[in-house]
């Protein structure tokens, strides 16, 4: 079966983040007022072959762990999703 | 003697450069702070290369609320001259001054090397002194450079020859090997090569200087 | 693991004798936020405490010299009003673990070492190692390390012209980032880390301080620090110590510090690199010879409850700290905000205190507000300047002779001298394509070739004709088969490379890469490595002005091979038209300029060779030096092409120094980047074709007879070897390839082995 | 009162997406069969303070269309989320 799947991935709490920061410090000009705490990260959105849900969600981890983060300074969490 | 405005946000990096290209064609260059929102003494306004904002978000994205892009945007409308040099470009393209969109390279890296680029179109104020069909060699110097757009802006462009260059061998998945291209009027032109860098044989090629003495005396031809 | 049977100051990387020596400083036991200074400062990294005392032993005067090592950058003076920093970093540990970081933010450091001095940063250099790309994890970190220097040297706006590309499974655990930068400053304006003037404010300026990279000492947070009261008992694992580079921050920091110091505004300026504020405080401190008193709660922090010891060792990046005057601080405020551009005051400038025998001693304190209570009080100095020196073991290695004496020169040729050529041939454009190479308008000679070379031009300086050319060079084959005389020919090597740029060297940065130092093999290598760059230098006159030390380089109880790296600045006095490079053209005659054959007992050495260590054979002996004919060669090829640069006519159509892979790599090389084959007469051996020794250069002229007696009335050997022209590199009958061959394979070997898409 | 809210950003359907391609190619060598459609995108977290919910979310995608993505080639949407 084919499961449509999101992976997150973001950068580790304490770990710096420039262009979050920059993009916050940006908004107050362009007329946003009380936003606060960006951050920025990436997602993916893939499709998985495999039995079921829950494998189909363990091959996405992997390749979240392996391929598109490094988790010295990122976190990666794979969801199911619908592709928007 | 014309007077060239080049912008500078912060981050950007091509400023000096873009001083330096003008004026040895006899312009006279002077460097705007993003925050100006006078353009009134130039006759002509240069968005230079670099990384405005740090290009965070995307190149362009910030740069393009900055106080100096309302002027920019009254100057073009009023027939004034404008270039946007590579992260220029990108800024002209996410204000709407432009259209399109630049998007990262093909390779996914940045790429810094000579191109071979040919004018399409003499319909600009940085063409307009150049061949049609002329070949010219001209360095890029960028990670997102592959201009993008939908097929009826392309197909709008291509009728009214707003394609100004296109690369010989594309080098970075541009659309329709698109290197450059200018708005209905032909007075705002973005262009990601360099031509600021390719102003002396001392250099590597002497080919940017047509470009930018098209620009340096602007006057747009009729269609 | 948070409780450590061992002492605290173990635990932070203190040695008992060296506790010792904090409690005779002091007169008094340490509390722990002293401890964790001394820990920082007296650090391998920071104190070079088993390095220096060998370092001693290099020279470092020459008249032009303005600023010798010690200072953040070495400068010289390089002729018209203008002056050129200089420095070269190591950033290896870091980039093995987050390679993309670990490369920006070395590449962040280097040029703010060089700001510090006044300068503008005008470019980046960067000597890469790696292990060998068939390991998908050498890929990945190639990937990493490469696009992280060019993510930040692109974006902070200064271009990289140079480097080195070395894979040896010796680096498949540490890689090697090392780099350079050099920038340029009007003579008057130089600017040293010095605070003085009592009452002066230290100003930090740029990034808030968060937890990175606070390594060693975070052992304090399970330490158990006063009024502990959970909120920073973080698991250290958690701790976060990868820093993540802001180009965009250090762009704003440069413009507004170089317009700091235009309008002079600062007495002194300091980067803050490794150990953070209690480094950039107590150095500029102990420079003047005052006391500092810092107030920890006025540093802007990025994260919540952070503790003073954190924050004063804190590594974050893009940070300066300026000492100024009370009277310009609302000037610097209003300059720093127009650039978005932090500026806090957290320190004042301090009388020093009379020690117990009356003599003034500047002390660093730090305070929890201005008046608030000392958290810690220790002489700037001690921390700066004091930290014990150790002459560690060395010793020779055992199996030393036995390597030299496995000799590849004289193996039989197995194999054919085609794919050997081809083999050896690698195009690093992939890389370099990936770096700005030409912002400035100043590059004439970028990436690619023998040595970079650049207008002595920038934004704020006189007007000037002159050029500066730069190189970064190692070998560290031959070091590790005799330390002393590779580092030699190193040197020699990087001094062939400028010569093919039409430059006389000037001055020497070092990165010294090496094991770990209490091994005493490493210690050996190490010492003798020194003793080789200083005898190089001294036999050819050049200074040394600025280095770096990287111990630690092992893992799994392996060294790395020693690996000295040599950064080499030279000036053209007039550079108005482009040297010839690499281009010779159809018809014209190509020679061998310098010695045909080695001295010594071996005519076409191969120990140490890309050729053998290719072919797995990593013993045999190294050529020796000989400084005095190296020079005359180097001189004479500096002159024909200094005089092109110059605008004078001349009959020398290419040049290119015979370095790595020898004579067939060099004629290969020149085939390549011209399109254009050649007819080489036969050598004397495989030997020929691929022996590595100093002092040879493969030049192309359309005048042969004038040139061979200007090299002969200049006492420099040549040789006429061919004809340039045709669709094919001859060699003889040893060598027969096309030349779209020999493009391709030398253009698809970087790709091919990064496994990617053409 | 704040809310966290998730901006996702996507390029529009028929955009080329380089990035998806070369690590979709990238997969097999690593082991990872069976991934296909990999697209990169872009997320950002962020904290919005506003009267209600429905505020937040408009704020936020307000914010979403003028700045966090080029509507030329993404799609951005908002929604609220935990941080995780
Ligand atoms: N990592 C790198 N970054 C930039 N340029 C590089 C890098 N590696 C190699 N180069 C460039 O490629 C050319 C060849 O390098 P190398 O073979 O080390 O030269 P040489 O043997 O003359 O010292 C040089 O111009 C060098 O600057
Ligand atoms: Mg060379």
């Amino acid at each position: 079966m084919k499961f449509s799947l999101i992976v997150d991935v973001s950068l580790r709490e304490g770990i710096a983040d420039p262009e979050g920061a920059t993009i916050e410090r940006a908004l107050p000009a362009l007329g946003f007022t009380g936003v606060t705490n960006v951050h920025a990260g990436k997602s993916f959105r893939l499709d998985v072959e495999a039995p079921d849900e829950a494998a189909a969600l363990a091959k996405a981890t992997a390749l979240a762990e392996r391929l598109l983060s490094n988790p010295v300074i990122e976190n990666a969490t794979a969801r199911l999703g619908q592709r928007s | 003697m014309t007077r060239i405005g080049v912008v500078v946000f912060p981050g950007s990096n091509c400023e000096y450069d873009a001083v330096a290209g003008v004026s040895q064609l006899g312009a006279q260059a002077e460097l705007v702070w993003h925050s100006q929102t006078d353009l009134s003494a130039f006759d002509g306004i240069i968005l230079p290369g670099g990384f405005a904002h740090g290009d965070y978000l995307r190149p362009g994205a910030l740069a393009r609320f900055s106080p100096v892009m309302e002027a920019v945007a009254r100057f073009a409308a009023e027939g004034g001259p404008v270039l946007g040099i590579c992260n220029g470009f990108q800024v002209l393209t996410e204000a709407g001054l432009l259209p399109g969109a630049l998007q990262k390279n093909r390779g996914l890296t940045f790429l810094c090397q000579p191109t071979t680029v040919i004018v399409t179109s003499t319909h600009s104020v940085l063409t307009s002194g150049a061949i049609l069909g002329q070949e010219l060699v001209i360095p890029i110097n960028h990670f997102s450079g592959a201009f993008t757009c939908d097929d009826a802006t392309l197909k709008t462009l291509e009728d009214n020859g707003q394609v100004v260059l296109r690369y010989k061998d594309n080098p970075n998945g541009s659309r329709d090997d698109i290197a450059g291209v200018a708005n209905l009027a032909g007075n705002v032109v973005g262009l990601m090569p360099h031509p600021e860098r390719a102003m002396s044989t001392l250099l590597g090629s002497a080919d940017g200087r047509v470009l930018l003495a098209s620009f340096v005396t602007a006057n747009v031809p009729a269609a | 693991m948070s409780s450590a049977p061992e002492p605290l100051h173990r635990a932070l990387g203190l040695t008992d004798p060296e506790l010792e020596a904090i409690r005779s400083v002091l007169g008094r036991e340490p509390n722990h936020l002293e401890l964790a200074l001394y820990a920082v400062m007296w650090s391998e990294h920071c104190s070079y405490k088993s390095s220096r005392i060998h370092l001693r032993r290099l020279p470092t005067t020459a008249p032009h010299v303005l600023v010798g090592p010690g200072e953040n950058a070495g400068v010289i003076d390089a002729g018209d009003g203008i002056a050129v920093a200089i420095r070269i970093e190591s950033h290896n540990h870091p980039s093995a673990i987050e390679p993309y970081q670990g490369a920006a933010t070395g590449v962040g450091g280097i040029l703010r070492d060089v700001f510090t001095m006044g300068a503008r940063p005008l470019v980046v250099m960067d000597p890469l190692f790696f292990g060998e790309l068939t390991d998908a994890r050498q890929r990945w970190l190639v990937e990493g390390v490469v696009s992280g220097i060019s993510g930040y040297g692109n974006s902070v706006g200064v271009p990289t012209v140079g480097g080195e590309l070395t894979f040896d499974d010796c680096y498949a655990s540490n890689p090697l980032v090392n780099v350079l930068c050099a920038g340029a400053l009007p003579t008057e304006r130089l600017v040293l880390g010095v605070a003085s003037g009592v009452g002066n404010l230290a100003v930090l300026l740029g990034s808030s301080t968060g937890r990175d990279g606070i390594g060693g000492v975070s052992v304090l947070a399970s330490a158990g620090f006063e009024g502990s009261d959970g909120a920073t008992s973080l698991d250290d694992a958690k701790r976060p110590s990868v820093q993540v580079g802001d180009p965009y921050e250090e762009k704003r920091l440069i413009e507004a510090c170089l317009e700091l110091l235009d309008h002079g505004y600062v007495v002194g300026i300091q980067d803050l690199g490794g150990a953070g504020i209690v480094c950039a405080t107590s150095e500029t401190a102990a420079r003047g010879g005052v006391g500092m008193d810092v107030d920890v709660t006025a540093i802007p922090l990025r994260e919540p409850a952070m503790q003073p010891y954190e924050i004063m060792t804190s590594e974050s990046q893009e940070r300066m700290l300026a000492i100024i005057t009370p009277e310009n601080w609302p000037a610097v405020a209003a300059l720093c905000a127009k650039w978005e551009v932090r500026a806090t005051i957290v320190g004042h400038v301090v009388e020093p205190t009379p020690d117990k025998d009356g003599n003034p001693v500047g002390m660093l304190r730090v305070r929890h507000g201005f008046d608030g209570e000392i958290l810690a009080e220790v002489p700037a100095k001690s921390l700066a300047d004091e930290a014990p020196l150790y002459d560690r073991p060395r010793q020779r290695p055992a199996n030393l002779d036995a390597v030299r004496a496995d000799d590849p020169t004289d193996d039989e040729p197995v194999g054919s001298p085609n794919e050997d050529l081809l083999g050896l041939l690698v195009d690093p454009a992939w890389v370099y394509r990936q770096y700005d190479s030409q912002l400035f308008l100043n590059t004439v000679v970028g990436p690619g070739r023998d040595a970079a070379l650049l207008r002595l031009a920038g934004p704020g300086l006189p007007i000037s004709e002159r050029g500066i050319a730069l190189s970064t060079d190692s070998n560290p084959r031959w070091c590790a088969l005799d330390p002393r005389t590779g580092t030699a020919l190193t040197v020699a090597e990087s001094v062939a490379n400028l010569a093919c740029v039409g430059a006389t060297a000037k001055a020497v940065v070092n990165c010294l890469n090496f094991g770990n130092p209490e091994h005493p093999e490493v210690m050996w290598q190490l010492s003798e490595a020194i003793d080789g760059m200083a005898e190089a230098c001294k036999g050819l006159g050049l200074p040394v002005i600025g280095g770096n030390v990287s111990l630690y380089n092992e893992s799994g109880g392996n060294d790395i091979d020693p690996t000295p790296v040599v950064g080499l600045l030279g000036v053209v006095d007039s550079l108005i038209a482009p040297p010839p490079g690499w281009a010779w053209r159809e018809g014209d005659t190509v020679v061998l300029v310098g010695a045909r054959r080695a001295a010594g007992d071996q005519p076409f050495p191969l120990g140490g060779t890309r050729w053998a260590t290719r072919r797995g054979r990593r013993g045999g002996r190294v050529p020796a030096f000989d400084a005095a004919t190296f020079a005359t060669t180097a001189a004479f090829v500096a002159r024909e092409i200094a005089a092109i640069c110059a605008g004078r006519p001349s009959d020398v159509t290419a040049v290119h120094d015979v370095s790595g892979g020898g004579l067939a790599a060099a004629l290969g090389e020149m085939v390549a980047v011209t399109g254009v084959g050649a007819d080489v007469t036969e050598l004397e051996s495989h030997g020929e074709l691929f022996s590595e020794f100093p002092g040879r250069f493969v030049m192309a002229t359309n005048d042969a007879g004038s040139f061979v007696d200007r090299a002969r009335a200049s006492g420099v050997a040549v040789v006429t070897l061919g004809t340039i022209g045709g669709a094919r590199l001859r060699i003889g009958g040893q060598v027969d390839l096309s030349v779209q061959q020999i493009v391709h394979r030398r253009e698809a070997a970087l790709v091919e082995a990064l496994a990617l898409d053409a």
